[in-house]
């Protein structure tokens, strides 16, 4: 039985805490390097914080957490990656960067159109000692290879080691959970089967308030946002930045 | 024979073309291409089983449920406990980050005297000297510990005084403190019934309260719904994170909150709104119109939007009584979903201000923020786990970092209800510590050491037979066979909670309509944060992406 | 004649190279370590009548594998000499006494970024230890971990045999190895399902 | 010194006049030193990894990839006019045919090294090899431009092997002669290598579907800058060709290769300039039409953000594309020598804007609708890199030009001037 994971995510609940960011990278052993800049920084999910353009009183913000959204269909950096170090796993479709295949061409970088993944620009490195707070489960990732969302894979592979053990087949969806979306204090990041039609997260997504980012592209992400602000929906549909006034600062 | 150069050549060609059918150079290749992909220097965790313990967070007094995830004896990952009865599974960006701050570069790893390296027998001999030459101030930002309780007692032996620096919550309350008796840590405000919510400044969305008390009322209630029933109004002169998600955001000139809330209290004296008639403010509405930047008519909406859905209540940033006498004017205190009294009450404490007038030496616990610097000639204990930069201190003492010491969980501020919680030594240390307490008992051993006084809590816990126990599943405490019982559960995490206290008990009435105070606002959970340095991946907000600015305090 | 003297040459050049690629070239990639303790399985197996890996090589109930047993397992038997061979006293005095560890180099360690789950291949897949292991837990004599010089890899991985192309049955550990196994019962694993 | 130059003078070609030894180091000189810093920048790179780069996470590609392009094509001289000698039997180019392979090898060899230093990882490169993704356009160019490297120093070793100091060894001038037998066969096989990777270079950016900026459709698997790179390849490497002899003409103050030669080559690059001009122009415009607005973009947008006006795309169009093929096509603009370089020099520059705009500007505009446009400054270790590169051609084509017979007039006699097309 293979399953299709995904999130839709309430921006209407999102106050941009940045609890996800952080359990994130905890949980994936993301290192946080002095030298590291916001173009530079290794950041697997990233909040954005967009406003609608006005000043003033007027003015309103909202936050969008954006990471991989392991896209379906002609997924771009998989068909790109010249020695199939991307691919989008059959049972679970999880788009799966393995950065030991990865030489660092970047060309999935480039194929990306939500800016989901990052450069190891430098080698990771921890204060002493801080190294025996990494998380068993996720290997370390060395310099001049790509990384981004593999969905807490180490939490999956936990899962299904728990259900062999048990004698089962199938994991119990209660024992996967990506950080992200356990880390969120209100509840706006929700993970589940989209593949399951009694997934309460996989009717969320067919909603009619549901929506992708960058959906014309054709690229069937399995990312959906939802919100009922009228701005936040049209900005976020809206294929074309011609605001220059959006600041996501 | 002699060789040629041709020979040479010839024997060059041979072994290239020899070396092709070796290993060499495939097996470089292979060797050289693995070696890239576990080069030696990169720390690789260790392979060592997970084991999940509950516990919680006493980084600050909200002391949030964590489920912690240990491997080897060491914290590896933090995450919030979902059963957690006031904290819902929340945690502040830090508190994820915070099994990292243990090995934290600023980390105080040894006794420091004045910039010296020195040592805890020096540091006793120079504490004992010192407090029986003169009055010892022991300042503490986390009452309700039995660590507070060894403070308390050392300080009543020794004529010393005890003072408790309060957070921005617990000085919210501070007028209800003055007006009604009741000390600001047996004060809460009943969120879960409150339904207009008018935050002047609060980042009630930012880290205010016990972050997922107030996120997961406001993510039921609010978020994303049609009909909220909690409707949060933020008066605030900037966008913040909280007035971006509030219900209404109301943009006000820097500093005329107070102004606002006065103007506020006019109109719904004057318009009859409210049945009650305290004293009347002196401001008249155009007053109020003109320091505020508002209409004369937007104040009288509010007024009337503030009554419209009871219960109202109105929170301020800081200590602000004229926000307070608006809560007053509104029946918010002691009302259902206003400001309620909790069912124990404790004994109020000397709130701590910088200055201290005479005293022979100040200890300052490891709870207190690092920016608290009191103004005194007297020789500075000051206990910290993590070194904040500059100070006056004459002395650092390293504390206990995050899961290190076994230390009780009262009441977090503001809360409408008594919760008692245990935070178990759970990573192992690998230098000499000392928590404040364990240092005041080793000096006079005649004091009460915390672990007996978290036994003797307990043993009074069951004596009760009060409340509940939150264990994942909810046990009420009279079904508790043995206090050993009740302390395997609380060592495992489990939270007891007290009854609700019925609403009432709570009087309050204005002789005056209070003055203005002087403005000060809060931050999130940037100021609430006590410890004095933030976990690295805290870069990720401020440094890493665009999300936050980067706090004035930040030690790389 | 000068064409014959070039012949020479170059079969000369090809002979030393093949002589350095494939006797000298190993024994210089690889060291040889001794294991702390003369472990034998088989005395294990025989004597204290041990009868299955599992006993010791534990599969925990979350399906963590526990693989080598900690201290205190050997110690259950070991608390005091058992004999008087050397290997008894290496372990009992060095390790025993001292409560510590023995730092067991392991022979089929696989690198951070390879994610193996005992408890599918044991539990579900029902393999038998020996389909990866071999026989070691019938071997009577203990071989010397061989770890390569450029890569920290044990021997184990690539197997003994430097052109892979005559190996034992069993050896051999590498990637390919495992997709040869996965392709031969028809699991399809993908990347995610064995790299972390 | 003395000695030195004698040394020096065995290796010079017999009958060939070249500067004496010490003017030949003098020019060397600035060269060399602009290698060297290219070269410890590059080793930075390597040793301390792509962070000595201004490169970051959106801008991922940079100069770089640009040089990388801008070589490549400019490098197409060297297949395509073995193609015209070797296949198409236009004999009367043959002149040129050595600088094409010394000029073709020099590009080649320095995009390989510069994209060697590029990847983050380069021990692992050869993964791509072992496990190739066969649906990625990267794949198809490392294969194929590893497989004409190797064609093109074959086809360079002949060259080398005719040095005359070399050429003494007799086994060596046996291989030579062999191989020299082979020259038309590595031709075929360059021709149809080079077809390839020139394309795939082109689908590198065609293929993107999340960048609408680059995005397009095509035939079968290949999307239309596919057929646009091997056009615009075609039509530059023989102006490029025209602006190295030219330049190699103006420095030595010698008359290397008659001028109807040049003016052959010119007429070539005209006349495939015109058919990519005409052809970008469609592709253009069915891209601002159809396939932009199919994935939801509004393509004026993508030409709002300065200093990427639409002034760019008439520059690459008509400026630096339309023009110099209407100054190459006819004979009488083409006979004057000034405007025959000029064009030549207009035609390669349109080429390289157009992989600078198909690099640059394609990462610097906003994909999301709350993207910034993104500008990048590279830092010097990729400047130097760049110049590194330069300077290995210009020194490496010296030396070639030093001590190989480049230029050496054919035996067998010119065949008459080919007329009508």
């Amino acid at each position: 039985m293979s399953a299709r994971y995904g999130m839709v995510i309430d921006l209407d609940r999102c106050t941009g805490c940045g609890s996800c960011m952080i359990a994130c990278a905890s949980e994936n052993n993301v290192p946080s390097l002095p030298q590291a800049t916001a173009r530079t920084g290794l950041t697997p999910l990233l909040v954005r914080k967009v406003s609608n353009g006005e000043d003033g009183e007027r003015r309103r913000a909202a936050f969008i957490p954006i990471m991989c959204a392991h896209c379906e269909h002609d997924t771009p950096c998989v068909k790109v990656c010249p020695q199939q170090a991307v691919e989008v796993d059959k049972a679970t479709g999880i788009v799966m960067q393995m950065p030991q295949r990865c030489l660092g061409c970047r060309y999935c970088m480039t194929a990306c159109p939500y800016h989901a993944r990052y450069f190891n620009w430098w080698d990771p490195a921890w204060p002493k000692g801080m190294e025996k707070s990494l998380n068993p489960g996720v290997a370390v990732r060395m310099r001049g290879v790509v990384e981004k969302c593999n969905l807490c894979h180490a939490r999956l592979h936990a899962a299904e080691e728990k259900a062999a053990a048990a004698g089962k087949r199938e994991i119990d969806p209660a024992d996967y959970e990506p950080a992200c979306a356990e880390a969120c204090p209100t509840g706006a990041i929700r993970f589940g089967n989209l593949a399951d039609p009694d997934d309460p997260v996989s009717k969320e997504a067919r909603s009619p308030e549901a929506f992708r980012l960058l959906a014309e592209l054709g690229t069937e992400p399995k990312l959906y946002y939802k919100s009922k602000e009228a701005w936040v929906r049209a900005l976020a549909e809206s294929n074309s930045a011609r605001n220059s006034e959006v600041q996501h600062g | 024979m002699k060789l040629t150069r041709r020979d040479l050549l010839a024997w060059s060609a041979g072994a290239a073309a020899g070396l092709i059918v070796t290993p060499i150079p495939w097996k470089i290749l292979d060797d050289t291409s693995i070696w890239s992909q576990n080069w030696p220097w990169i720390p690789q965790p260790a392979r060592v089983p997970v084991e999940i313990r509950q516990s919680h967070c006493t980084l600050c007094p909200k002391g949030c449920g964590l489920r912690v995830r240990m491997a080897a004896g060491w914290a590896v990952g933090v995450a919030g406990m979902k059963t957690h009865p006031t904290s819902h599974g929340a945690l502040c960006p830090l508190g994820f980050g915070a099994h990292q701050l243990n090995w934290h570069p600023q980390r105080l790893r040894e006794v420091r005297h004045r910039g010296n390296a020195s040592s805890w027998n020096e540091a006793h001999a120079a504490f004992a000297r010192a407090s029986s030459e003169g009055p010892v101030v022991i300042i503490d930002g986390y009452p309700g510990r039995a660590a507070s309780s060894v403070y308390e007692s050392f300080a009543e032996k020794n004529h010393g005084e005890y003072r408790v620096f309060r957070g921005t919550e617990l000085r919210s309350l501070n007028p209800y403190e003055s007006w009604t008796g009741v000390p600001v840590t047996s004060l809460g405000y009943d969120l879960e019934n409150t339904q207009t919510l008018i935050s002047f400044g609060a980042p009630l969305l930012d880290g205010w309260g016990t972050p997922g008390y107030v996120t997961r009322l406001w993510s039921e209630k609010s978020g994303g719904v049609d009909d909220p029933q909690l409707r949060i109004i933020q008066i605030e002169p900037s966008l913040s994170r909280t007035a971006a998600r509030a219900r209404q955001w109301l943009r006000i000139h820097e500093g005329s909150e107070s102004a606002l809330a006065s103007g506020l209290a006019r109109v719904l004296m004057e318009q009859n709104l409210v049945p009650a008639h305290p004293p009347i403010p002196a401001i008249t509405i155009s007053d109020a119109a003109a320091r505020t930047g508002w209409s004369e008519d937007a104040i009288q909406e509010l007024a009337r939007t503030l009554v419209s859905r009871p219960p109202a209540l109105a929170i301020a940033a800081n200590e602000n009584p004229t926000v307070a006498a608006l809560n007053v004017l509104l029946g918010s205190v002691g009302a259902r979903g206003g400001i309620v009294r909790k069912e124990k009450i404790s004994h109020a404490y000397v709130s701590a201000s910088a200055a201290i007038s005479t005293a022979r030496a100040v200890l300052i616990d490891s709870s207190v923020p690092w920016d608290f610097a009191p103004q005194t000639d007297a020789e500075i204990f000051r206990f910290a786990a993590w070194n904040g930069g500059p100070t006056k201190a004459d002395w650092l003492l390293p504390a206990p970092g995050f899961l290190e010491e076994l230390t009780d969980v009262p009441t977090a501020p503001a809360l409408p209800v008594e919760t008692y919680a245990v935070a178990p030594a759970l990573v192992k240390t690998t230098f000499e510590l000392q928590s404040a307490a364990q240092f005041l008992v080793g000096i006079d051993s005649s004091l009460t050491p915390p672990e007996k006084t978290i036994h003797d809590r307990c043993a009074d816990l069951f004596k009760n037979r009060s409340g509940t126990l939150h264990a994942p599943e909810s046990i009420a405490i009279a079904k508790i066979e043995s206090v050993q019982q009740l302390k395997e559960q609380l060592w495992k995490g489990a939270v007891w909670v007290g009854e609700a206290s019925p609403p009432g008990g709570l009087k309050c009435e204005l002789k005056e309509w209070p003055p203005e105070p002087i403005p000060a606002t809060a931050a999130g959970w940037a100021d609430s944060w006590q410890a004095p340095v933030l976990p690295p991946l805290a870069s990720k907000l401020y440094i890493e992406s665009n999300l936050r600015d980067a706090p004035e305090r930040r030690n790389a | 004649m000068r064409t014959g003297r070039i012949a020479i040459a170059f079969t000369v050049g090809v002979l030393v190279a093949l002589v350095l690629g494939w006797v000298v070239f190993p024994r210089v990639l690889y060291v040889k370590k001794n294991q702390p303790v003369d472990f034998l399985h088989k005395t294990h197996a025989d004597k204290s009548g041990i009868a299955d890996c599992s006993e010791c090589h534990v599969i925990r109930d979350d399906g963590t594998f526990a693989g080598l047993p900690p201290m205190e397992k050997c110690a259950a038997c070991h608390a005091d000499k058992i004999g008087d061979s050397k290997a008894e006293a290496i372990l009992v005095n060095n390790y025993i006494k001292t409560s510590e560890e023995t730092p067991w180099l392991v022979y089929s360690q696989q690198p951070a970024n390879v994610w193996f789950s005992h408890a599918i291949h044991v539990k579900r897949a029902n393999l038998a230890c020996s389909e990866c292991h071999s026989n070691y837990g019938e071997s009577d004599q203990i071989r010397p971990y061989e770890v390569n010089r450029i890569s920290g890899y044990s021997r184990d991985i690539w197997g003994h045999s430097m052109s892979r192309l005559r190996r034992a049955p069993h050896e051999g550990m590498k990637m390919s190895d495992c997709e040869n196994c996965h392709q031969k019962h028809g699991v399809e694993a993908g990347c995610l399902g064995c790299h972390e | 010194m003395a000695s030195s130059t004698l040394m020096d003078a065995r290796w010079i070609a017999r009958g060939e006049e070249r500067a004496p030894l010490s003017r030949f180091l003098l020019w060397l000189a600035p060269w060399i030193v602009l290698l060297a810093i290219g070269v410890y920048a590059a080793g930075l790179c390597l040793y301390y990894g792509l962070n000595q780069t201004n490169m970051d996470n959106r801008f991922a590609f940079g100069l770089w990839i640009f040089l990388d392009l801008g070589i490549i094509a400019l490098g197409a001289g060297a297949f395509f006019t073995g193609f015209l000698v070797y296949i198409l039997g236009r004999t009367e180019l043959k002149p040129i045919l050595n600088t094409a392979v010394v000029v073709g090898f020099i590009c080649y060899s320095g995009a390989v090294s510069i994209l060697m230093i590029d990847v983050g990882q380069p021990l692992r490169a050869w993964f791509t090899f072992w496990h190739p993704n066969t649906h990625s356009m990267l794949t198809e160019v490392t294969f194929c431009i590893s497989c004409y490297l190797l064609v093109l120093s074959l086809e360079y070793i002949p060259l080398l092997l005719r040095n005359r100091q070399l050429k003494q060894l007799p086994s060596f001038f046996v291989f030579e002669h062999q191989l020299h037998k082979l020259v038309p066969v590595l031709a075929a096989v360059g021709t149809l290598l080079s077809f390839f990777h020139q394309g795939s270079l082109g689908g590198l950016y065609g293929v993107l579907r999340g960048r609408p900026f680059a995005f397009r459709t095509g035939f079968l698997i290949w999307p239309s800058t596919f057929f646009l790179f091997i056009l615009s390849a075609i039509a530059s490497g023989p102006s490029f060709l025209i602006l190295i002899t030219a330049t190699v003409e103006k420095v030595t103050g010698k008359k290397l290769v008659a001028d109807r030669v040049f003016r052959r080559l010119g007429y070539i690059s005209g006349l495939l300039l015109a058919l990519y001009v005409a052809a970008k122009s469609i592709d253009t415009l069915v891209w601002l039409n159809f396939t932009s607005r199919s994935e939801g973009f509004a393509p004026w947008q993508f030409y709002s953000h300065k200093p990427f006006g639409t002034p760019i795309l008439f520059a690459e169009i008509v400026v630096l594309g339309l023009l110099p093929a209407c100054l190459l096509i006819p004979e009488t603009t083409r006979r004057r020598r000034w405007i025959l370089l000029c064009a030549a020099a207009m035609a390669c520059s349109g080429v390289l804007l157009n992989r600078f705009v198909l690099t640059v500007q394609t990462l610097a505009l906003p994909t999301l609708p709350f993207d910034d446009f993104l500008q990048y400054r590279p830092s010097w270790q990729e400047i130097a890199s760049f110049g590194g590169v330069i300077a290995y051609g210009v020194i490496l084509y010296s030396l070639s030009y030093r001590y190989l017979p480049l230029f050496a007039a054919p035996k067998e006699g010119d065949p008459p001037h080919v007329s009508g097309h």
